[in-house]
């Protein structure tokens, strides 16, 4: 169902692909394919998170300065008190900031654009007060097993993209056939009408950004091991590319409603506008422009195809 | 943040961001010996003025309903543009940025008026594209005024005050009596509040939208000019990241995100308590890393007494 | 050639020249952008520890985050603050001109380091000190060419678009590797923001579209093994010659492998320290040269023994 | 209470050329006709009352009138002249108004901007003459007698004030014709009086009223004639003065609709609910009364008297400063409404479109949105348990949609209002409380939801009905709680108390208010 309400920004995506394929013989060999799909594995995986949140009705921002905190954090520790306990200090302490914001949104009720913004100012702040500013890496890089999130191969397709797959599958099943998913829904579509039904709304918006902090927590761990070292300032700028790509697949940011299929397929569009341009050898700027132009089109294409589905189907 | 009612309308006393302005600025007096002097105060007005300038067209589109995420950009490209063409003299390239400006606007709201895209989107994208333009004008460079005059002019001052800072305050005050005293001003309010209604009303939301948008553009590309003259220069990468702090500091000022309540006053104050918090941990020489932490937590902790403050307790369900 | 024991002559050389010093002195700093890298990172500490070893230094440290503006806010910050003496890491090396000629104006001399500013700003600056970004560009061609033996196609990952380091670094590679050896092709640039993620994107798409890429210069190391990261993991690592510039760590350790063919070594320890002793030079009074390199010798498998391993 | 028995005599028709003419109007949606070949008119000085069920075709009629719909075929005659109206403010310059039912304000604008919206007087180019702005307000308000001035924000009025706003803005360009669209859906008995007068002076004027309602007293009141649509279809137009209420619902529903009033619960168990000197800060004081198994309570107040807040307060809402709430026995005082709906309270809020429903959700997803844990198992929803649930619903309070599927916004009010009393049935609650259940709701379904709640009580559940309207709180309980100003002024039995009693309680003890004189 919600799939196929995504149908007219999976024309556009499949059109785009026929078009670059005209001019790079490689787009759409194997091998590219997976290797978008593997780069655009972090910013769905953190964009799932992200489109629970939007659907409860709510905006995160700090999705990027989470992503810095807690790269930085697995890695480092990952020497210091072996790759296990990292990873479960790295998830609990990002779950932690989540709850900071989730209970900031939820239980204090404040406008999620700025709670989320200045976040992303103040974990940026801790990053680099927790590294002292320097990069941080994974000296032994050969003979460890974290090498696995990033870099390995279950069956012959890439664990990020795995993992991407495995988490839009487990989220979109939550979101569409769990009394919780279906709570979120009611809270994002009409928070007032929500309470009225009895839903503990506050903690559903809290739960939400839970979630989102434990996409980016998983979008830590494959790009901690991806690079087997961070800056401090890796995820800058996420933020707004997963938004992009939620937006492009037809989320809208007003709540209530969407999907995590949409958001797959966003992220990939975005993917594959970079990669595409990459291979046709244009500069860095001209993809930038070219990305301005896709965006607004394939966005406006869809509204157009739901207003027309709309005056045929309604009755 | 919408305590006081009514005060863009000069009915109640003050704003609960200036409160907080005044509270840093007695804090900031005191802990640094530097902080309080007629220099460092303008200094802080000419630092101020970009964002301030970038936030007087924001509070606009804000009120309006939208949102502009390229006002960074926009400034880029702007400053770049009157430093690249000075060569063809000065008045040319003031007015060509000017125009890259407006018409960068007009592009964004035609967009979101005719498809009605959402504005966060459709700026998202003006955003990366327009840094684009930038760097293809460039190609990279960064320009230097040949013009001594054009950065002299960033630099001059009328008595003590700085020709930057009083062309802050003067749009200010013109922004401020365009919003609440002008057709235009008032409708944007309609438009934001009540969409529906406005459109029975006859009020042309496209247009309003329109103007909204060239006016944000052309903010962003008057400050790019005047970044440009302060700085006698203009760099590819200028203005990222200017419209985090220029949403943030528009809804410090009061202004809603969903539209129909904001003000220029609170706009000036939000705007002004960034500057000042920056400008005063420079002076007491808080680290680098920690006053990225102090503004989030001042950002939240602000937001959290302004909600205290405005606790609608008993008059309203509590969900 | 710049060697542990030429390393500590020079140190030895400067701390000597601090003696006719008069004090004490406030100086401020505005750097780029601490945090982004480590480079920048320990810089920053290093320049600290170098003035508190100095009883006559009083520092005021400030970070522009990348952003013009904000450093020109600081430089008028610190002019306010009359400080004895100004040291600036130009977030651009245009922009910043008028500022400089600001406090130069103010009477506070201006020492530029690590990046150097256009030419018009020369003369309201006191010194520079730093690397020379362009020559390191032309040293990493040299690598590059011998490494290949004059033949072959490469690929470049560049640092952030528009800053001065990036493009000059770019330059002086790009154009010694012209007249040094024309056998050897520039497929491509691409720019990897000094973000090694990034790097190891932008080396994916190069490794998907070129069948045969024979070399990558990377703008720093911290590209370059991004770069490395994505060779191994299509498998074509051992085809390929990689040379970075600003030797970090795991630059070193790479080189010490095997992977790596080779970078520049530039310790941050020295530039920093060649900032401050610059800055304490003109403000004893001294005739201080306006151009003042400090040594960032290659660094290659063969000479890695010559050199410690850096900290960051 | 009964407007008609009050001020006597029905009006006569008045004879005149119609100001207004609408002929042969036919409206098509996609799948739909919406209006097919209606003729409607109005005469200067007449109030023309249009009747029907919701989703009958009146609004979209009025709409074509105002301008934001275009018929697809028709004509409209204005003075003689053929229109065609390209916009709502084209339509309004003309000196067509419509004064909406879904309030078209902005809330952060002042009264004056408001009632100016899209017209503000300019000087200079683009400044608005802030003076002549105030002046003309100041006579509008004046002429409609407003207690509120014209420099206040409109979200600060309560909503018969917004209601005055609506009709001032109505006022500024000379009307000819004035449509109201349901005026009275958010008024108390108290604040009615006062629109009345409004339309009364309106024709006096010469103007030609347009009074849509569901209220057969109000439209027995106060109009001339009466024209009736049916399924988007003109079934025809009488005369006031000669007909009756039963041939007029006859015309909208097409049967006779029985006003059963006779068939109260009367069997009672023990207290259900029991509420012992309960106070909200500012808001209401010292609030006692019960309700049994089996039995149907009113609650009677004016809109503000602090009834709808009682039921927030027991539903968990509110937080009380005194007082308990106590339910089957127990002590409850709930902190939040998830805790009052597992305790087995249901509340039907006020307010339909924010409180009640998520609009962008379908049918079978209101409904089970307060009993989740029913239709799921370990989380997971059971599609099948959901379907029977609605289907069971559905069919028993035959709710009116095109499928499960459909948007709960694209639903009639009555039918909106069935899904959410629907979506409480489910949780088998042990208290009912039903706030306004009726407003806004066409006849048909008002009596279908009058009668299920009868069966509800009879069934067992204590049911708290909180009501605006007299003939819906005497009709339907069996004790009444009177509200004034945030106090329990009486108790009456629902059987044996007269209107007189009533409207002394809730407009403060021994003062008669206006409203007292008009309705009594």
């Amino acid at each position: 169902m919600s799939f196929l309400s995504a149908q007219g920004i999976l024309v556009f995506f499949l059109l785009g692909m026929v078009v670059f394929s005209f001019f790079s013989e490689q787009f759409l060999s194997q091998s590219n394919i997976m290797t978008v799909v593997r780069q655009a594995s972090i910013i769905g995986i953190i964009a799932v998170g992200v489109t629970v949140v939007i659907i409860g009705g709510n905006l995160d921002l700090s999705v990027g300065s989470l992503l810095s905190f807690s790269t930085v954090l697995v890695v480092d520790l990952h020497d210091k008190i072996g790759p296990v306990n990292a990873i479960l200090l790295m998830f609990a302490l990002t779950l932690l900031i989540g709850a900071v914001n989730g209970f900031l949104i939820g239980f204090m009720r404040l406008n999620s654009l700025i709670v989320t913004l200045a976040m992303l100012s103040a974990i940026q702040g801790l990053v680099l007060i927790y590294s002292g500013g320097q990069n941080v890496d994974i000296a032994n890089q050969q003979g460890t097993w974290f090498a696995f999130f990033g870099r390995g191969y279950v069956a012959g397709i890439a664990v990020p993209i795995l993992l991407f797959g495995l988490l839009a599958i487990v989220v979109q099943v939550v979101m569409s056939y769990t009394g919780y998913g279906r709570r979120i829904f009611a809270v994002g579509g009409n928070p007032m009408a929500a309470v009225y039904s009895g839903i503990r709304k506050n903690w559903c918006v809290f739960s939400t950004y839970l979630i989102s902090a434990f996409c980016v927590a998983c979008a830590a761990l494959v790009l901690g091991s991806r690079v087997m070292g961070s800056q401090n300032n890796v995820g800058q700028g996420y933020e707004l590319l997963v938004l992009a790509g939620i937006i492009l697949g037809g989320t809208s940011l007003l709540g209530g409603a969407g999907s995590i299929w949409k958001t797959v397929i966003g992220v990939l569009i975005l993917g594959f506008i970079q990669n595409g341009l990459l291979l046709m050898g244009y500069p860095y700027y001209i993809q930038w422009i070219v990305t301005w132009v896709i965006i607004i089109l394939a966005v406006w294409l869809d509204l157009a195809n739901k207003r027309k589905r709309l005056l045929t189907t309604h009755s | 943040m919408t305590s006081l009612k009514g005060f863009f309308r000069g009915k109640t006393a003050i704003q609960p961001i200036w409160i907080f302005v005044i509270a840093i600025f007695i804090f900031f007096s005191f802990m640094s010996e530097y902080f309080l002097s007629l220099s460092n105060i303008t200094n802080i007005l000419v630092q101020t003025s970009t964002i301030g300038l970038l936030a007087l067209g924001m509070t606009y589109v804000m009120i309006n309903g939208n949102i502009d995420l390229s006002v960074g950009a926009t400034l880029g490209l702007a400053a770049s543009l009157v430093v690249g063409i000075q060569p063809l003299g000065l008045t040319v390239a003031v007015l060509a940025a000017l125009a890259a400006g407006i018409v960068i606007g007009a592009i964004n709201g035609l967009i979101v008026w005719k498809t009605g895209v959402n504005a966060f989107i459709v700026t998202l994208g003006a955003m990366i594209g327009v840094r684009g333009l930038i760097f293809l004008y460039t190609q990279e460079q960064s320009f230097y005024a040949t013009n001594f005059a054009f950065a002299d002019f960033g630099a001059s001052t009328i008595g003590p005050i700085p020709v930057l800072a009083i062309i802050f305050l003067l749009c200010t005050l013109v922004m401020h009596l365009v919003l609440t005293r002008t057709g235009h001003g008032r409708n944007t309010f309609a438009v934001g509040g009540n969409p529906e209604a406005s459109i029975d009303a006859g009020i042309r939301l496209g247009r309003h939208m329109m103007i909204n948008f060239i006016i944000v553009g052309f903010f962003a590309a008057l400050a790019g000019v005047l970044l440009a003259s302060q700085m006698g220069a203009a760099t590819p990468n200028l203005g990222r990241d200017y419209e985090l702090w220029t949403i943030t500091a528009v809804v410090l000022g009061g202004t809603k995100l969903t539209g129909g309540y904001g003000s220029i006053t609170g706009t000036l104050g939000g705007v002004l308590a960034i500057g000042i918090l920056r400008n005063g941990m420079n002076m007491m020489q808080v680290p680098a890393f920690y006053v990225l932490v102090i503004l989030g937590a001042i950002l939240i902790s602000v937001l959290i007494i302004d909600k205290k403050l405005n606790a609608p307790s008993t008059k309203e369900v509590r969900i | 050639m710049f060697k542990k024991t030429a390393l500590a002559a020079s140190i030895v050389m400067m701390s000597t020249a601090t003696v006719y010093a008069e004090g004490p002195y406030r100086i401020g700093i505005t750097q780029n952008n601490v945090g982004v890298d480590s480079y920048q990172t320990t810089y920053e500490s290093a320049f600290e520890a170098a003035a508190e070893a100095n009883e006559n230094v009083e520092i005021v440290v400030l970070d522009a985050g990348g952003d013009v503006a904000r450093q020109i806010g600081q430089i008028n910050n610190l002019i306010q603050q009359r400080v004895d003496a100004i040291i600036i890491w130009p977030t651009n090396g245009q922009a910043v001109i008028p500022a400089i000629r600001q406090a130069h104006k103010a009477g506070i001399p201006v020492v530029v380091t690590n990046s150097k500013i256009a030419e018009a700003g020369l003369e309201y600056i006191a010194a520079f000190s730093g690397p020379d970004n362009v020559q390191q560009g032309a040293s990493s061609a040299e690598m590059m060419c011998d490494a290949l033996d004059g033949e072959g196609q490469i690929v470049q990952i560049s640092g952030q678009p528009g800053y001065t380091t990036a493009m000059e670094r770019a330059g002086g590679f790009e154009e010694r590797l012209a007249e040094l050896c024309p056998g050897v092709e520039l497929l491509e640039t691409q720019p990897g923001n000094w973000n090694r993620e990034r790097a190891q994107r932008v080396m994916e798409d190069f490794l998907t579209k070129y069948d045969r890429i024979d070399g990558v210069y990377a703008g720093d190391d911290n590209m370059g093994v991004g770069a490395l990261n994505a060779a191994k993991g299509a498998g074509r690592a051992d085809e390929i010659v990689f040379i970075g510039a600003t030797n970090f760590a795991v630059g070193y350790d790479a080189i010490e492998r095997g992977e790596y063919y080779g970078s520049i070594y530039q310790s941050p320890v020295d530039d920093a320290e060649a900032a401050l002793q610059t800055a304490l030079d003109v403000l004893g009074g001294q005739e201080v040269p306006k151009m003042n390199f400090f040594e960032t010798p290659k660094i290659t498998a063969e000479i890695l023994g010559e050199f410690d391993r850096p900290v960051f | 209470m009964n407007p008609s028995q009050g001020n006597a005599v029905q009006r006569p028709p008045i004879d005149a050329e119609p100001v207004l003419r609408l002929a042969g109007i036919t409206k098509r949606f996609p799948g739909v006709v919406a209006l097919n070949s209606v003729d409607f008119d109005v005469r200067p000085g007449e109030v023309h009352a249009l009747l029907g069920e919701n989703g009958a075709g009146k609004s979209t009629l009025m709409k074509v009138l105002a301008g934001k719909h275009k018929a697809n075929e028709g004509k409209i005659i204005l003075g003689g002249e053929e229109m065609e109206f390209e916009n709502p403010k084209h339509a309004k310059r003309a000196g067509v108004v419509l004064i909406h039912q879904e309030q078209s304000l902005v809330p952060e604008m002042t009264v004056a901007e408001n009632i100016f919206l899209g017209s503000l007087p300019k000087k200079w180019g683009n400044r608005v003459d802030w003076r002549k702005l105030r002046e003309d307000t100041n006579k509008i308000l004046e002429t409609l007698k407003c207690s509120f001035q014209h420099d206040d924000l409109v979200g600060s009025l309560s909503i018969a004030k917004k209601q005055m706003v609506e009709i001032a803005r109505a006022l500024v360009f000379t009307p000819r014709v004035v449509v109201f669209d349901e005026p009275t859906a958010s008024l108390t008995d108290h604040e009615k009086p006062v629109l009345y007068d409004v339309i009364h002076s309106l024709c006096d004027q010469g103007v030609g009223i347009v009074y849509i309602s569901h209220r057969m007293d109000e439209i027995f009141h106060l109009s001339h004639r009466i024209s009736v649509l049916r399924d988007g279809e003109y079934t025809g137009t009488v005369n006031t003065c000669a007909t009756s209420e039963d041939e007029v619902t006859r015309m909208m529903i097409g049967r006779s609709l029985e006003l059963d009033h006779a068939s109260k619960p009367s069997e009672f168990g023990d207290n259900m609910l029991e509420i012992r000197n309960l106070s909200v800060k500012r808001v209401f004081e010292d609030v006692s009364f019960n309700v049994r198994k089996g039995e149907i309570v009113g609650m009677y107040g004016l809109v503000g008297a602090g009834r709808s807040e009682v039921a927030e307060t027991i539903f968990g809402l509110r937080t009380p400063v005194a007082g308990d709430v106590v339910l089957d026995g127990e002590v409850v005082n709930f902190r939040h409404s998830h805790d009052a709906v597992a305790a087995g309270i249901a509340l039907v809020p006020e307010d339909r479109k924010d409180q009640g429903l998520i609009l962008g959700m379908n049918c079978r997803d209101n409904m089970t949105l307060a009993g989740l844990g029913t239709v799921s198992s370990m989380g997971f929803m059971k599609g099948s348990a959901e379907r029977t649930v609605y289907d069971k619903y559905q069919q028993a309070m035959k709710i009116k949609t095109p499928g499960w599927r459909q948007k709960v916004g694209n639903l009639s009010g009555g039918n909106q209002q069935k899904i959410v009393i629907g979506k409480w049935l489910h949780t088998h609650p042990k208290l009912l409380i039903l706030d306004e259940p009726t407003r806004g709701i066409d006849v048909g379904s008002k009596a279908e939801i009058h009668a299920l709640v009868k069966d509800l009580a009879k069934s067992g559940y204590a049911v708290l009905v909180i009501s605006s309207e007299m003939p819906e709180v005497l009709g339907l309980s069996n004790r009444i709680i009177a509200m004034y100003d945030g106090r329990v002024t009486a108790e009456f039995d629902g059987d044996s108390v007269s209107e007189d009693e009533l409207v002394q309680a809730i407009t403060g003890m021994g003062k008669p208010s206006p409203t007292a004189a008009v309705t009594g």
